[in-house]
């Protein structure tokens, strides 16, 4: 394989001459990368955000321990420190009587009742607990309940449930993100398998006059990762667009009921998806080329 | 140069092609390969160009055994040897002047070499004229001349024909018959199928004649027919 | 276009076989279409989905009417009556003071406190009121005020808040589910526009000998309808199957999670999807085959 | 029966193939169209068939000025000509056999009809043998016999063959003519573009020489050249 300098440059002019000489080709197999490509953005995009909601919410669930009235307002801050210590404990924020008291009206439709209670506050002061990872619960609450002056809440149906659910939805969206590049290649390399059954005849001829085949190859390939590099840009400004658009929709109508829930940033998912669609698309262009001309070179 | 020592050739659906050929032809041989239409002369060539390999036999092309080569070494010996095939086989998606280009692009040829010597090699098979238009542009003679430019552009030591002048109206198969006598007289061997009886007839030179897959005569300074 | 039959049975003949002699071309033009479709269904029956699982929230979203305390258990059945005679009103669930008692002790954490009104239940009786659409909730609050002795709560964001997501919702699947169709048009006739292309020479070949443009076609469009059949099918198979596992496994998971939420039933599913796989199939298979082979016929 | 009216054709890419070309051919008449290679011959018989317009002039075959025919009519213009095309244009991926029913599948032919017919037409050139290979898998004269077979098995009144003999050997290519000959007794109008000399001079019929896309010659009883 000592191909001279010339040789090489007559072969990337021939391989990027191809793409034009082959107008109706390169368009279908451009389009079919960048549709595929697209069609995996948008997925990539979907899943990315799930996961992300979620994880959200999962830092949302957190346990509640109820503090004693016997406990001192100065002992709360060593006392916040010792819980701050545990470990997977990711925030402690202290609730005081008042503040629960404020809450509580706020929330129930049952402010008449409450009112009876405005002078002599029933509800207890409490800290909010938020965990690095959910599936650990049980051991912060093992920690947690060696402080008598604590009495502890939390969610203990939910929070298995949520890490399940969470873990099939990762699940699914890995499966589908999967299937959708098999289609991708399928759906390429039948592109590009017409193609080359198109110019197969050429191929043959090239072949009977002697030429070598990385000599027949290369201008295939150089023409595959061309039409793969196309392709795999394209859908990079589609998504930003698109997804910068929804970004600017669903900020502008929805803030009120996902305040705390936000969605990824386009720098977000573009820094992901940009070398994704590159490499998925210049890698299938140049394998995709090379299987397909294969066959047609033993002659 | 050429040897074929006791070759049979049978296609996958059971013509008999070649039975049992062997013949010698010297460096600098001009042969005509004559015989009636499916009598095996392009099955003779393009087991030279290892285009099908035969079914036994040995096949001694440049000392080398070629039914033996391995895949990688077959481009090596195609460039030993210029072809017009009977087809033509030209590259439908390039020009006159960019199909004879080629084959000196394939032998890695100095840009410049190529730039002189392909418009020469047009000019010598008259078709200068029409180094810009496409196969499909031209006429089935002018074809066939593109074709015969390509094989002899690379000076190969071996030259191989299958019906060269098919197309062509006498004058110009003449004039083609002259470019490759030219060429035989440097030194390259010629090997010629052909059913042209008046060339044949003419020129005297040696003669193998094919029926029906078996050499029924291969005669010096023959003509087309036996009797002659 | 007369034509015998016995070259319409030549011509059939010749479609079918095609399909058989363009192995590659008939294996990538029925592959495309199966993906195609599949991404399709699939896009379908989430849409549907999210859609089926919204009404049914939408459905659960209701007013509720606090009863004073004055009026007698015998009026209630009349006023119950009365309700469910305004217009959008589907359902009204009476929710009597020791109900909604005990639903509170249950739900909240503050047991001790409530404990004190064990005897004097301070919890007001109330109408649960569901509506038909809830974009008409101001409608049934204005009736629902003339009644004095009801107090009326509700959701005052919430509900078009869920409207809008609904409808926001609903709209991205029509545009991604029209964006795919799309996409499998474009996929689809390019395939057959490459499976022609390869098979123009023999197209004009027929054209020189004499053939008029429907003896050519022909086979050419029962190709495609054949393609378009067998490319529509299998979707439907391949959608049977996942559903129905996806479903399993749904219900044997998240059982405690969506109690009150269901998934659409396969029987659902697939009786929206197998026409219209099959009329896409089919008619792309069609129309692909007429359009992609027209351009060829001029010669 | 075919009649051209100052006919010229210019090629898209400026080749000027015929120049104000008029000529006359009666019912039942026997035509050679000479000339040297790329002279306009092909593309003489190209414009008869509609493959392409002229680009001035009038074209009148069977009383009807083609020039102005509508696309729907072009198929029973064809049908009226049978052809053998310079590259042959035998169908890929149908056998022999299937390639010659074809043309007739393609006017109605009672099956019947046809699985008399095509046998019997195979036979006439010399390819029965053949019938059930694929043209790749047929020497160059095989295959312009089938293009042969094709043309003549569904007895139009007209047959235009370009260059039908021109990868036969003389003996074939004999037997071919003495075929289109009997086919001419029987009333058809034969038009015949060929390079072969010693036919022409052999057989004595009309010649149209064509040179540079001008008739420069038409001569009943005439030879391959000017002096003959
Ligand atoms: N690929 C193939 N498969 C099967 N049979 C073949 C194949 N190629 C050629 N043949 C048969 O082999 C025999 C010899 O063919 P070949 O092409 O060598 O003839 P030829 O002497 O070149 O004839 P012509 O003068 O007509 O070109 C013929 O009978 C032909 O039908
Ligand atoms: N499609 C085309 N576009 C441009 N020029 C063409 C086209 N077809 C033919 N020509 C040119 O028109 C001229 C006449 O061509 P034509 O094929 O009629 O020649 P011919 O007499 O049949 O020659 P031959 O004996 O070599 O077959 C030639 O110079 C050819 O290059
Ligand atoms: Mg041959
Ligand atoms: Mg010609």
């Amino acid at each position: 394989m000592t191909v001279k300098i010339r040789t090489l440059r007559h072969l990337s002019k021939e391989g990027i001459l191809g793409i034009w000489e082959n107008r109706l080709m390169s368009l279908a197999s451009i389009g079919t990368i960048v549709l595929c490509l697209i069609i995996l953005g948008v997925s990539f995009t979907l899943a990315s955000n799930v996961d992300y909601i979620l994880s959200q919410i999962e830092s949302n669930v957190g346990i509640t321990a109820y503090i004693d009235d016997s406990v001192k307002e100065d002992e709360i801050t060593t006392l916040k420190t010792k819980l701050e210590a545990i470990p997977n404990v990711s925030g402690v924020t202290y609730v005081s009587k008042d503040d629960a008291f404020l809450t509580f009206t706020d929330d129930s439709n049952l402010e008449n009742i409450m009112k009876q209670f405005e002078k002599d506050n029933p509800l207890p002061a409490s800290f909010e607990i938020t965990m690095v990872d959910l599936e650990e619960q049980e051991r912060v609450i093992e920690s947690l309940e060696q402080y008598d002056e604590l009495e502890i809440s939390y969610f203990q149906a939910e929070a298995p449930m949520l890490v399940q659910l969470n873990d099939s939805i990762r699940y699914i969206s890995m499966i589908i993100i999967i299937s959708l590049i098999l289609v991708g290649i399928i759906l390429m390399s039948n592109t590009i398998k017409l193609t080359v059954y198109i110019r197969r005849r050429e191929i043959n001829i090239m072949k009977y006059i002697g030429a070598t085949d990385w000599f027949i190859r290369a201008p295939f390939i150089i023409e595959g990762i061309s039409i793969g590099l196309i392709g795999g840009i394209i859908p990079i400004f589609a998504l930003w667009g698109a997804y910068s658009w929804v970004l600017k929709v669903v900020n502008s109508r929805f803030t009120v009921m996902i305040e705390s829930i936000k969605l990824q940033s386009t720098a977000d998912i573009l820094s992901a998806f940009t070398p994704m669609s590159l490499i998925i698309g210049v890698g299938i262009g140049a394998i995709g080329s090379i299987i397909s001309i294969r066959k047609h070179l033993k002659v | 140069m050429i040897s074929l020592q006791n070759v049979s050739k049978t296609y996958p659906n059971g013509t008999r092609a070649m039975k049992n050929v062997s013949l010698n032809i010297k460096k600098g041989d001009f042969v005509f390969v004559v015989g009636s239409s499916g009598s095996g002369k392009s099955t003779l060539i393009k087991m030279l160009l290892k285009e099908e390999d035969p079914t036994s036999g040995k096949i001694i092309v440049n000392n080398k055994d070629i039914t033996k080569l391995k895949r990688k070494q077959v481009p090596y010996l195609r460039r030993e040897i210029g072809t017009v095939f009977q087809d033509f086989r030209l590259l439908p998606n390039k020009t006159v002047y960019d199909n004879v280009a080629f084959a000196m692009q394939v032998v890695e040829a100095n840009p410049k070499e190529i730039r002189r010597a392909v418009p020469v090699t047009l000019g010598l098979v008259g078709i200068a004229k029409k180094f810009k238009c496409y196969p499909h542009q031209l006429s089935g003679g002018e074809q066939q001349r593109v074709a015969l430019a390509r094989a002899i552009v690379n000076d190969s030591p071996i030259l191989i024909a299958d019906e060269p002048t098919g197309n062509l109206d006498p004058e110009t198969a003449w004039e083609i018959m002259k470019l490759l006598q030219d060429i035989n007289k440097r030194g390259v061997t010629v090997v010629m199928a052909t059913h042209e009886k008046e060339i044949v007839d003419t020129l005297r030179k040696r003669v193998i004649e094919i029926d029906n897959g078996v050499v029924i005569r291969d005669s010096c300074e023959g003509g087309y027919d036996c009797e002659d």
